[in-house]
């Protein structure tokens, strides 16, 4: 069943999409949902300069905080890294560039960048400026909007809990959070998933993120850090 | 000008030419349907719909139907497996990311710079642009099927479109009963040639300035 | 368990939300997916001068297109008319003003009132004077994009398969198509379902539309048009 | 000004008064996450978070704990009947579409208008406003829970707010361990004390204009 749309992979046949200065994007939300083994093997190939883009910086040693903690990134687009110390301190010694969104407006971005629009109107954090600076403002109906950019990425990495061989996903629970998103707003995406199940046996009701948007799946070798609750 | 069910089927066999193993393809009404008849079975494609489906197999038999199972067009569809449904926010999501790798549709006129025009009938009311722009605009692929000439006996292959756009500059191939077109950067070129129709009659035939291609295809089937 | 939420209801104690003149969105895509008991009460009515939002105006006898049918709308905000003959008369008769959206445009468009968005930013049809007519344009990154409103309305309804007292939806097949966006964007939303399930007996995975969105649900008569197809 | 854990659930339990049968609330963390002790179990309340939950129930027995089930802290949570997850443009969608009705927050200060400052520790990093803005800005009710004073002594209650603002004019009602005070359009009410706090001490110790309620309530518990 693997030949049937060449999506089935493995870990080192994905390693080439993976490049300094790139941009990638990452499913999860506090390292639930982050896919372990691409992180770690984007960690071990020692890909520097990275753009990342997602909901949140992890924690040190969980989900994409183990990249941002070994200083990989030189931007980050998030919307909260206060779980990562080791991030604060980098944005702070100007070793990594941050760009705050806020959450629902960054999920919204992300997207909006993965369903193929320019842009979302949006009000929040308009008189903020952490928020505002730079970002063009439109009145509509009297009413101001900031203007705020779709965002995609060359890689998005997602993690899943079920795949088959069309790549369509089923998450768990709530480690779907930005998942479905992320997913669709990679020029390339690649699945980690915990399970690879045949052709035909997910439910069309039940998918998640439709194997369109999926480029390639690998299986994964399952979450490998302590949780910050453990 | 009408055309006979061969003369369709011989447009829509062409047209499954271009389709290739792991697509997502889009298939406008009337010729186009009949492109899934024509696909090797060692193919395998996936068939998206506007409304919410990736993966539509063959139509239902008499009486199979599911009224919660339906294409763009409101005709009941089956599906295959690894299909999936989605709402039509994410369907449309697909095109405009540009993850639909072919769309084959009709068309009223399309011009020599491939302007596409299929969605004014004239004379008729309007309709609606229903899925059409962003399916023209955002494909990977553009193929447009249609019959050579139009009621009156006019070449629907133009220098210039005379009815409302649908999109501009978009379409990629053009298929009539005649020969195979492709729009290219310096203009329209004559490809392949149905049998028997000679090189000469289908550019003499074709409502602008055609090329043709060094070595010609001429299709026999 | 009714009472738990006080959402289950019935017909006769939503129809008070319909009025003359009020804006209507409806889930359903060429009449799939509509609610025909909503639809069928709405015209029994009498409710007129509606404004009307969504995919299509179904066909003559199906779905919408039975209250278009009958002079009912004094708008419609439709991706397409052309399967509703009646619509197009109406429409040059000067008798029902139609505004055309693309397809996943007016999709969006619903969808961004649904989340609270203001506009979101497009280039389809950009040179299309019936999409792009009156609405302003915006460059972004040296590329110019049309800025598409957000849509809500006073009611939305929708019609699902199954929901729980809470108001969580699931739909079946290609009967999701707008209904989704559809119910996030009604300052009210009620939903016409086949099927009333006990609380729990969802699975959270794979509820389609939160309950959080969905203020009433009825029990559906079930579909009485005679389908195009059949 | 440390706060023992009965000052805490007396807040916190004051909060809980707010919600109704029915509610979508959305809590913080800290004090907050308090609130569910206290509901009446007669209540019907959906908890919302912000990665996609609706429905959340109360924290899992230790070692039963779900990795895949986390709160927007990326602590690990039950459901109840009747939860459902989403993705997070989805839950914000929630959040700026006006069906949250509760959000009880923490704060750094709160200005007389209803300004609140919440996300900038001063001195430390910025850690990033995550949700907070949409969550001040759109939700129906904003409840801020938090001590009256900071670690030097001062209100945090002010008349201007010294802090990066999270949000403009958005709290509706302040409860701190001395009394509860609403935002109103002509300025802060106390409208409870905590007793045996009297309400000149309250006024007194608080760092803008208060205006007091006719009938003030006198908190027992």
């Amino acid at each position: 069943m693997e030949k049937l749309f060449g999506k089935l992979t493995n870990l080192e046949k994905v390693m080439p999409f993976f490049h300094d200065g790139m941009s990638l994007m990452f499913g999860g939300f506090g390292g639930v949902g982050s896919p372990p083994s691409l992180i770690d093997a984007i960690i071990e190939k020692n890909v520097k300069e990275l753009v990342l883009i997602g909901n949140d910086t992890g924690f040190p040693h969980i989900g994409i905080g183990k990249i941002v903690s070994l200083g990989r990134a030189k931007k980050v687009i998030a919307s909260h890294i206060g779980s990562n110390p080791v991030a604060g301190k980098l944005m702070n010694e100007g070793k990594m560039e941050v760009e705050f969104s806020p959450q629902g407006i960054l999920a919204e971005r992300i997207r909006a960048g993965g369903v193929g629009l320019g842009a979302i109107l949006a009000d929040i954090g308009m008189d903020n400026e952490m928020v505002s600076a730079g970002k063009p403002r439109f009145i509509l109906n009297n009413k101001e909007y900031l203007i705020e950019t779709a965002l995609t990425a060359e890689v998005s990495i997602v993690f899943a809990k079920k795949a088959d061989p069309y790549g369509n996903l089923i998450y768990d629970k709530s480690a779907r959070n930005t998942n479905p998103l992320v997913a669709m707003a990679g020029d390339i995406t690649i699945a980690e998933v915990e399970e690879i199940v045949p052709l035909g046996s997910l439910n069309p009701d039940e998918i998640m993120t439709p194997g369109v948007f999926v480029d390639y799946v690998i299986p994964s070798k399952g979450v490998n850090w302590k949780w910050a609750w453990e | 000008m009408g055309m006979g069910i061969d003369i369709r089927n011989r447009m829509a066999k062409r047209a499954s030419e271009e389709i290739q193993n792991g697509m997502v393809v889009n298939l406008g009404i009337g010729i186009p349907s009949l492109v899934p008849n024509h696909l090797p079975s060692h193919l395998n494609v996936m068939f998206h719909a506007e409304n919410g489906i990736v993966g539509m197999g063959q139509s239902p038999e008499l009486g199979e139907e599911d009224e919660n199972l339906c294409n763009a067009g409101g005709f009941p569809v089956t599906i295959r497996d690894g299909a999936s449904y989605c709402d039509s926010a994410v369907a449309f999501g697909m095109i405009r990311r540009g993850r639909i790798d072919v769309t084959i549709l009709g068309a009223l006129q399309v011009s020599q710079y491939g302007d596409l025009a299929n969605w004014i009938v004239p004379g008729k009311k309007v309709p609606g642009m229903g899925g059409a722009m962003e399916l023209a605009q955002k494909a990977k692929k553009v193929i447009v099927v249609m019959n050579h000439f139009d009621k009156n006996g006019s070449s629907k292959i133009v220098s210039r479109c005379t009815l409302p756009l649908t999109s501009a500059k978009c379409v990629d191939m053009i298929i009539t009963e005649l020969g195979v077109f492709e729009v290219t950067t310096t203009g329209l070129v004559l490809t392949e040639v149905f049998l028997p129709n000679t090189i000469q009659e289908v550019t003499k035939l074709t409502g602008c300035e055609v090329k043709v291609t060094e070595s010609i295809r001429k299709i026999e089937y």
